[in-house]
Order: C-alpha cells, then sequence, then structure tokens
C-alpha cells in the first residue's frame, strides 16, 4: 500500500493533481486507488487537499494518517501539518512558496515548481511539475503513464505545457537524488 | 317565433341567486320550493321574454342551466 | 453518456452517468454541497442523450417538476443533500402517496442544519425513512463504493418504476466526492413502469398481487385525476371515508413490505461470528478493512453491510443479534443506530463525526469490545 | 357554437361541486372550459396542475381533463414539470392567492422569470378560505379576516404587476363580472408562447362577503362598480397589463437538446 498526500491553498490544483495521479494508476498502470479530496467551504481560501491510497488489491483503508509521499504547495499548509511531515518517508516541496522546512526524518526534495512552471508558461502548472517529480522519487509511479494521462486529462492547448511540467519535475528530482 | 326552452336543473342549483339577477328580460324568479339541499332553486317565470343572451348559463356558477332556442 | 468501459470517476459523476444509462430523461435540481457534481454532470451531457435538464429555484421546486415529468412519463431524478432533502420532504409524500416513480438522491453531509457542507455525515438515515408525514414505507439504497454509486443508481430507477414509488439513493459525501476506477457496463438492468391495457380505469389501485397498479402518462386522454389527498381507485378525492383512507394506505405500505424479498440486499462475511461488525455507506469501507484485519489476526468477527437501508434488512439483524456481539460503525451518533437497537441486543457502538477514521482506529475498536 | 348542455358534458364532472353558494369557483370553470372549446388545443392535451385550497379544487376533480392536485403552493413547479418533460400539452395551472402568491410566491416569480409556457389563473378571492378565512397576500390593509380580528396591519401587493416586472409574457386582471372577457383572455392566454399569468377576482360570500354583509349578488356587483378597463381610472384596472414577445424557458431547453443532437 502506497499513500500520498499532496496539499496547499485551495485554488492550486490540489485535488486536479490528486485526480490525474489516481486516474494514472489506476487505469494506466492497473492499481486499486481511491483519491478524495478535502476542502472547506469556501472556493479560494483555506486548507486544500488531495489523498491517494494506492494498492494491488481492493482497497478498504481511504485515510491517511501519515502518508508516504508528501507534496506540499504552500507554507502555511506545511506549517499545519508540521508533525505528519515529521514522519513521512518522502517531502516533497514547492521551494518557491515553501521556504521552511522542519526537522523531518524522511528525504526533502526542494522543488522551485511555481518558479520552473512559470518559465515554461503559468504558475498553476505547479502542481503538475510535482507530480512529474513523485515520478521521479517513487518507484510505482511511472512517469510515461502521467504523461499518457495528462493527455487525456487537459484540453488541447494545455497539453504540451503540462508535458512539459511533468518532465521538468521529474527532471529536476533526478539532479538531487 | 322559435320555441325557448330554459333547462333548470333543481339539483345542482345552490340558490345563489346570480342567475335570476342578471336575467335582463326578468325571466326567473325564485322558487318558493326548497330542492334537496334547501335552496330555493330559479323557476321560468315566462320564457318568451327570453332573449338567447345566456347570461344565466354564463354566470351560474353551477351549471344548472341550459337554454335552448 | 460514457460508453462502456472502465473509468476513474467521482462517485457523483458515476451517478449521473448511471442515470443517464439507466434511462433518465428529465432531471431537476438546486445547487448543494456536496451532491453539486451531479447536476454539474447531467446539465451538460443529459440534453446530448435527448434528455430535459433544468435548474429550479429550490429544492421544492426540483422535486416537484420531477413528479410533474414523470407523470408525462419520462424518468426522472434530483440530486440533493441534508438541507434540500429536508426541503422535499412534503413532495417526497406526495411521490409516495400518488405512486410516482421517481429517484431522489441525497449526498449526506454532517449535519444538523447547515452543518459541515463539504463533511460526510449519516445523520439522514431516519428522515430518510420517517421525514414525511403520515404512515408510510419508502425504498432507500446505501452504495459504499463509486462502483456502487453506479450500480445502485440504475437499481434506484429498476425498484422506482416496479413499484411506482419514490427511490431515495442515500450517499455521503464520503462516496459522492471520492475517485476510484468503475466499470460501466454494456448494459444496464431497465424497467419500466406498467402500463394500463385499454379501457383500464383502475390506475391507484388493483388486486394484483404485487400491489402495483398500472401507471398512464398524462395526454393518452385517461382524464387523469392525480392528487396527494386520499383518494379511490379512480384516483378521485375522499377525504372523509374510513375505508378509502384503510385501503389506501395498507396498500402503499404493502407494496414495499410485501416485496421485501425482492427489494432487499445486503453484503455479510462470516456473520456468525462473536463479532458482527455492522456498517454501511462510505464509512463500511474501514469498518470493513478492520474486519478483515482483526480475522487475519484470529479473532473471530464478522462483516454485514445493509445495501437497502430502508426496507432495513430486519429479519437478518435479528438473527445475527441473536449468535453475536454487534459493534455498528457509523458516521454519525443517531443515524441507523435505533433499527439496529431495536433488532440486536448486545450491541456496541463506534460513532464517528465529520470524517472517516482509518482501519486501524475501527480495529482498535474492534479490539476493545472483544476484551 | 357550442352549448351549455355540451360544455357540462365534456368538461365538467362530479357535479354538484363543494363550493359554496354563489362561489365564483364555478364561474371560473366555466371559463376556462369555453376558452378551450374555442381554441384549437385538444381537451386530450391538457394538464390542469393545482396546488391546494378551494381555487384548486376548481379543476381537480371537476373539470375533464388530466388533472395534478399537488401540494400548498408548488402547482407551478409540479406544472413546469410536466412541460418540459412533454412540450405538446398544454398546462394550466389553477391556484388560489395564497396558494400562488404567498406559499408558492417564490415560484411565481420564477416562473415569470423562466417566462415557462405555462397558464396560470390565479382565482384571487382575497383571504385564506378553505381553513376559515384567514388574512393572505392579498387582504387589503385594514380588512378585518378571520386572523386579523383588528383589521390587517399588513399591506397587500399587486399581484399581476409583480408577475408583469418578473419577466412574464402575458399578465392580465379581470374579476368574475368580466365572464367573456375572461374567455377570451383564458384563450390568448393558451395562445401565448410563454407565462401567461389572469388575475381572476373572485367572490367569496362565505368568507369575505359575510364579513361585510354582502353576498355573490352584492360581490359581483361590487366588481363592476369598482373596477374600470381605463388604465387612468382610479378604479381597480381589469384588462391585459402586458402582451409582449419574450425568450421562452421550455422552447429554449429543446432548441438546445436539438443542437446537441439529442432525439
Amino acid at each position: 500500500m502506497m499513500k500520498i498526500r499532496i496539499g496547499g491553498w485551495a485554488g492550486q490544483g490540489t485535488v486536479r493533481a490528486g485526480t490525474i495521479l489516481g486516474k494514472s494508476l489506476a487505469l494506466e498502470q492497473g492499481y486499486h486507488v481511491v483519491q478524495q479530496r478535502s476542502y472547506s467551504a469556501a472556493v479560494r481560501s483555506g486548507i486544500a487537499y488531495s489523498d491517494v491510497v494506492v494498492d494491488h488489491e481492493g482497497l478498504d483503508e481511504l485515510v491517511i494518517e501519515c502518508p508516504d509521499h508528501l507534496l506540499v504547495l504552500y507554507q502555511d499548509t506545511l506549517d499545519q501539518w508540521e508533525e505528519m511531515a515529521s514522519k513521512v518517508e518522502h517531502l516533497i516541496v514547492d521551494s518557491s512558496r515553501v521556504g521552511r522546512v522542519e526537522k523531518t526524518s524522511g528525504r526533502v526534495y526542494k522543488v522551485p515548481a511555481g518558479r520552473i512552471a512559470e518559465n515554461i508558461a503559468t504558475s498553476k502548472a505547479a502542481n503538475v511539475v510535482l507530480l512529474g517529480a513523485l515520478a521521479g522519487v517513487s518507484a510505482e509511479v511511472d512517469l510515461n503513464c502521467l504523461e499518457k494521462t495528462v493527455k487525456k486529462e487537459f484540453p488541447e492547448k494545455y497539453v504540451d505545457i503540462n508535458v512539459e511540467a511533468l518532465k521538468k519535475g521529474y527532471e529536476a528530482v533526478l539532479e538531487k537524488r | 317565433m322559435t320555441k325557448k326552452i330554459i333547462k333548470i336543473d333543481r339539483d345542482l342549483c345552490k340558490g345563489c341567486g346570480i342567475c335570476i339577477e342578471y336575467c335582463p328580460k326578468d325571466v326567473l324568479v325564485g322558487s318558493d320550493d326548497l330542492n334537496r339541499y334547501d335552496n330555493h332553486f330559479p323557476e321560468v317565470l315566462c320564457a318568451q321574454r327570453c332573449i338567447l343572451c345566456r347570461r344565466c348559463e354564463l354566470y351560474c356558477p353551477d351549471f344548472a342551466i341550459e337554454v335552448e332556442g | 453518456m460514457m460508453d462502456a468501459g472502465e473509468y476513474f470517476l467521482e462517485g457523483n459523476i458515476a451517478c449521473a452517468e448511471a442515470a443517464m444509462k439507466a434511462g433518465c430523461l428529465f432531471y431537476a435540481g438546486y445547487p448543494i454541497t456536496p451532491a453539486s457534481e451531479v447536476m454539474n454532470h447531467l446539465s451538460k451531457e443529459l440534453p446530448k442523450v435527448g434528455g430535459r435538464f433544468v435548474q429550479m429555484e429550490d429544492e421544492i421546486a426540483s422535486i416537484a417538476s420531477v413528479i410533474g415529468s414523470s407523470w408525462t412519463g419520462l424518468k426522472s431524478m434530483t440530486a440533493t443533500s441534508g438541507p434540500g432533502f429536508s426541503l422535499m420532504q412534503e413532495n417526497l409524500g406526495y411521490a409516495v402517496m400518488t405512486e410516482t416513480p421517481c429517484v431522489v438522491v441525497n449526498v449526506q453531509r454532517a449535519g444538523p442544519s447547515t452543518g459541515q457542507a463539504t463533511k460526510p455525515g449519516t445523520g439522514d438515515v431516519m428522515q430518510a425513512r420517517f421525514g414525511s408525514q403520515g404512515d408510510y414505507e419508502i425504498i432507500a439504497l446505501s452504495p459504499n463504493s463509486v462502483q456502487e454509486m453506479f450500480d445502485l443508481t440504475v437499481r434506484s430507477f429498476a425498484l422506482s418504476e416496479r413499484y411506482r414509488v419514490p427511490v431515495i439513493l442515500l450517499a455521503d459525501a464520503g462516496v459522492g466526492h471520492m475517485r476510484e476506477r468503475v466499470k460501466i457496463p454494456e448494459e444496464v438492468e431497465i424497467v419500466d413502469r406498467k402500463k394500463p391495457s385499454s379501457g383500464e380505469k383502475e390506475f391507484f389501485d388493483t388486486s394484483e398481487e404485487d400491489h402495483v397498479p398500472p401507471m398512464p402518462n398524462f395526454g393518452e386522454g385517461h382524464e387523469l385525476l392525480v392528487t396527494g389527498s386520499t383518494h379511490l381507485g379512480d384516483g378521485s378525492r375522499d377525504t372523509a371515508s374510513f375505508s378509502a383512507q384503510d385501503r389506501l394506505v395498507r396498500r402503499l405500505v404493502a407494496k414495499i413490505e410485501d416485496n421485501k424479498r425482492d427489494i432487499e440486499d445486503w453484503e455479510e462475511r462470516d456473520a456468525d461470528a462473536e463479532l458482527v461488525v455492522v456498517s454501511y455507506g462510505s464509512m463500511s469501507r474501514p469498518a470493513r478493512g478492520a474486519v478483515k484485519k482483526a480475522r487475519e489476526k484470529g479473532h473471530d468477527v464478522g462483516f454485514f453491510r445493509p445495501k437497502t437501508m430502508w426496507p432495513s434488512p430486519e429479519e437478518r439483524l435479528k438473527e445475527i443479534g441473536e449468535g453475536s456481539k454487534v459493534l455498528l460503525a457509523e458516521l454519525s451518533l443517531r443515524g441507523y443506530r435505533m433499527e439496529v437497537e431495536r433488532c440486536v441486543d448486545d450491541l456496541y457502538v463506534y460513532d464517528r463525526l465529520n470524517s472517516l477514521p482509518t482501519v486501524d482506529e475501527v480495529y482498535e475498536k474492534i479490539l476493545e469490545v472483544l476484551r | 357554437m357550442i352549448t351549455a348542455a355540451e360544455i357540462k358534458e365534456k368538461y365538467v364532472r362530479n357535479h354538484p361541486s363543494p363550493f359554496c353558494p354563489g362561489c365564483g369557483g364555478g364561474m371560473v370553470l366555466n371559463a376556462m372550459s369555453r376558452a378551450v372549446e374555442r381554441s384549437d388545443v385538444e381537451k386530450e392535451d391538457i394538464v390542469a396542475v393545482s396546488g391546494i385550497g378551494c381555487a384548486a379544487w376548481i379543476p381537480s376533480p371537476h373539470w375533464r381533463v388530466d388533472t395534478l392536485h399537488t401540494t400548498h403552493g408548488r402547482a407551478i413547479p409540479f406544472a413546469s414539470g410536466v412541460k418540459i418533460a412533454n412540450r405538446d400539452l398544454e398546462v394550466m395551472v389553477v391556484s388560489g392567492d395564497g396558494d400562488c402568491a404567498g406559499i408558492g410566491g417564490n415560484h411565481l416569480l420564477h416562473g415569470a422569470r423562466n417566462n415557462i409556457d405555462l397558464n396560470v389563473l390565479m382565482v384571487n378571492n382575497g383571504l385564506y378560505a378553505m381553513t376559515g378565512g384567514q388574512v393572505a397576500p392579498t387582504t387589503e390593509h385594514g380588512e378585518r379576516t378571520l386572523t386579523t380580528p383588528h383589521g390587517n396591519p399588513a399591506s397587500s401587493f399587486e399581484v399581476a404587476e409583480v408577475v408583469k416586472a418578473a419577466g412574464a409574457s402575458h399578465v392580465a386582471r379581470w374579476t368574475t363580472y368580466h365572464m367573456k372577457e375572461l374567455i377570451a383572455e383564458v384563450e390568448k392566454a393558451m395562445e401565448t408562447d410563454g407565462f401567461s399569468f389572469i388575475e381572476i377576482m373572485t367572490q367569496c360570500p362565505t368568507r369575505k362577503g359575510k364579513k361585510q354583509g354582502m353576498d355573490g349578488i352584492d360581490m359581483l356587483a361590487w366588481y363592476k362598480e369598482n373596477t374600470s378597463k381605463d388604465k387612468e381610472s382610479d378604479k381597480m384596472f381589469v384588462g391585459t397589463l402586458c402582451d409582449v414577445e419574450k425568450p421562452e424557458l421550455v422552447g429554449s431547453i429543446y432548441r438546445q437538446i436539438d443542437e446537441l443532437g439529442g432525439v
């Protein structure tokens, strides 16, 4: 079983990223996947996150207490998850927005996802940059499958941007590995 | 002269008197008898006075009057 | 409408797709978290299959127009959540009384009142059964996965058409907002309401064993009398006589009660164990996981999950309660509890608000009960 | 010309009705029936939807068409469902003033806003008659009713004006005194492709008349004396308030279905 949480501020595309990841793992890689989202009633405020639980067989564990991989796009979000973050295996942060990382037992990957995405086209693609980074970090998450999913998920004019975002994110962690 | 028949279904009548009031030629009068709901239904006083305006048909709330002619 | 195949979908989207697959041609609704996705999706897709979509001014109007539509012969649906479900109660009773097939989806959220709109809860279980005034029985189905959001939506339409009743799909935000792999089959079970044969005039009474009279459409020349007041077999109102009230209401109740065997459905595993965990909806997922873990660790624990909340599988619950301790795990304090209490002597409860537990949290409770 | 006997045979059932002597309910039934007879619409295609109250009983069970007798205040959304589901049906709503403008007021506004092709006849007797004569949104300020024994402290509202402002294609007001005009107006409503609203001021001799020492005849006479077809007059205006072409909901929905390739 593998547990991934993608968190940030509402509006940063954490749910979208979780959906892409879940779809890729379920439909392209054949895993059993449950993806859930948590958000408040407000559209553009508060913590929003997406949980993806992955296994080889039918899944009844829907809740992530402590993820194996934690992807964070916002400083306040990480601050609120300090205790959880200290226990994760891999912590991948968008270092263009998350400057301060407290101690964690796991490995920390600082990926300037916002800046990378902005250099491609728009900082909005930072969520996809982090997905690419996750593919670089996790042996189970396949980059090619993510690419296939991104191609299906986005309208045509955004496909190239997001494919590049994926790849740049992937390369960013390879350098650090 | 056409024959004018004013049919009154006394058991549909609730005795409101609107037909009598709205007849421009005073063709109708209230009955002395009561129908089965204790209402004074209209009776035809003089059918030949009727000018076939059919206001009684139109204004009767209970579909109790039919004018032929 | 999606082709047959495998998809990774949100529960609410699976529900919307299932409705179209089941032949739904009319949707009326009003926005509410966490059910809006059903409506959002159908607003886009339903017209493409010839269906009519309309967003109404509130939930009362939504269910009213759904009932109106059903009388023209269309399979019709609305979806809502707690506050909207409360507003629908009067017309839900109207649908029961007039024997109007329709599907009402309630993606339950944490209440009471506005509560927490995005958080799951199952506090509407009793409301689904008793929320409208007077004596009646109703069918309410409880999905626990995205696949079941699809399958039980299809079944809701089938049951509502078969028995001429409103059917409630009693989901919760957990399954409504969850994404999972779902298989959309080529064919689904489609049931069409019983139509009258020519010359037939009794559309509100029957001596048939299933208690279901035939249902004509508006515009077919039957000069129909459809009323929520007590009525005779031809639909004419009878607001006073003993016999009219007695005959009608007893038949409406019998329609569910006597067809229970066909309607009832549940999932069970080792339901003769020392302890049986009873759970439903999204909560039944970690509960089932915990039972599995307990068995792997050598504990004698079973699992029972009603898929039909109403009519409640009370006989089976009573059988289980006779031989086993029961642990009810639910996402509310008062959801299904009174119904289980009624059937089971040795009852323990794991109740929870706002969010699902982990498998381990339920497992700990199982161990506590076993000790 | 169709005779009264034929109208009765073709359109009326379950008589005598339970309406009080002199009640205008039967007159509205008569007017509706004659309007349908004059129109091109087949009786079989008519669905009459009503809510709760005396007015709701006018069509159900007394009108010999498909009837849907629903819950209090909700006739318009029920009717909307019928019309949107099957646009070939001619949908009539008969609703009292309390039903239509009180508990159902919001539905009335949105029916008018959507300009959905319904024909709404609001039978306005100025109070809640079936439940004993309580004050309604249409009761005049200062008027005594069962629940305003010291005079109505609230004010009434001009429902027809409100419906016009909300966007209905066709709005009119008549009284049961104006039977001929009313029949013509209902026929016009049926021809209108949009929301048609006719306020029909109707006498309630039992709940209202008795309090004012009037019977049905007196109340009809009052309508005659106190209404005018002249908009400039100080009297209550009767006639057509508006009759305009506007986008209509059901046609728009079906056009979208056609454009999207739905059947």
